[in-house]
């Protein structure tokens, strides 16, 4: 069974990750996944490829204390965070976030809060590829 | 030795991702910046985070141990 | 391709789902799901099946009003609606929702109301079959 | 020919999924309603959504046309 808490460079399968998800408890009622994926284009510019570079023991540590918290605060039966790290085309899927609870309010928020603490939380940065040249993304304040 | 790490954009602008110093008794975080940052700093204007062994750390006069692992970061972008 | 808005006996595979979503628009940066599914108790009772019953020409033609509205409303690139009606057992899936903006706010928010409007506005009933026999879900108020 | 269609636990109260009745000119929703809560109280003491053609009605005198179809409808419990 793959990890729930994972740092890899492939692609992920929602369907493999919802059946792992799923197999912890059956009183899971509601899941609600996030999926970040890249855009075709970014504040106006063309972005043919996106890069990542991470931290990836501090990252991967973040990770972890991301999903214990979430399934603390929201009451979840269990959690799942997978960050892509290599260089992705259009298209490609980045981030996939799952929460699953007995009922959806849970599942949503908790999923929410997840992608939102992963962008504030984790050491991982992105590079725009564009045929104008490469620039690394500064997060908005 | 002190381990001294940069990624991202911060990498970029030190040109290398990984260098060491010696490591000296009392040395502080501080002593570090003071010393890198004169070298390089463009790439320390952009630091906004600073972990010593995988935890963020904000008190600049913490005293380092031998063998820790520093990383000077920008504002993740990750996600 | 699959249709956006079904009803059907069979399972669903997320990942064909969020492949169909995607294949919509190079634009989507964020895709948030919901997946409702069975859990093997409720209200404190074992259930150990969950039999669906629809009005199937009106529960299809107001989530494909839902799917429609979500889009406008929420300013999705896409969304997709699709309700097993069939007899499931404890885990299986239930229902898939998704929905594809170019950022997570909006995916998020338009996932959310889509399922929280299915549940009020499209025409299918629940029966939980427990060992003590059958009853039809009544919602709560 | 009117055809009435009953769904989940009204079907079940009813014990059938659906019935015809004969169209008459100037026949509204509330006849039908009338006639058939009469033999079924318990199924329509349940019924809080009732639909012509797949549409919502709130309006029980609505005058219903020859091939109508009306369905009657307990709260929705999908999802």
């Amino acid at each position: 069974m793959l990890d729930p808490v994972r740092i890899q460079a492939e692609d992920f399968s929602q369907n493999e990750e919802v059946e792992a998800l799923k197999a912890s408890s059956r009183r899971m009622g509601g899941i609600a996944t996030f999926i970040g994926c890249a855009r075709d284009f970014s504040e106006g510019r063309e972005v043919s490829q996106i890069g990542f570079e991470a931290y990836g023991s501090m990252a991967l540590a973040e990770m972890n204390k991301l999903r214990s918290e979430a399934i603390e605060k929201f009451g979840l039966l269990d959690a799942r965070i997978v960050h892509r790290v290599t260089t992705v085309q259009a298209g490609d899927n980045i981030v996939f976030i799952a929460a699953g609870a007995a009922h959806r309010a849970a599942a949503f928020d908790a999923c929410r809060w997840m992608i939102d603490e992963l962008k504030q939380r984790v050491p991982i940065w992105k590079k725009e590829i564009t045929p104008q040249g490469d620039a690394w993304v500064t997060p908005h304040p | 030795m002190i381990k001294v790490l940069f990624f991202g954009p911060v990498a970029d602008r030190v040109q290398t991702h990984e260098m060491q110093m010696d490591f000296s008794p009392g040395m502080t975080l501080h002593n570090v910046i003071a010393h890198l940052g004169i070298q390089h700093p463009g790439a320390f204007s952009i630091v906004s985070l600073i972990a010593v062994n995988q935890n963020q750390v904000h008190d600049k006069q913490m005293a380092l141990q031998d063998n820790d692992e520093i990383a000077f970061m920008a504002k993740f972008s990750g996600g």
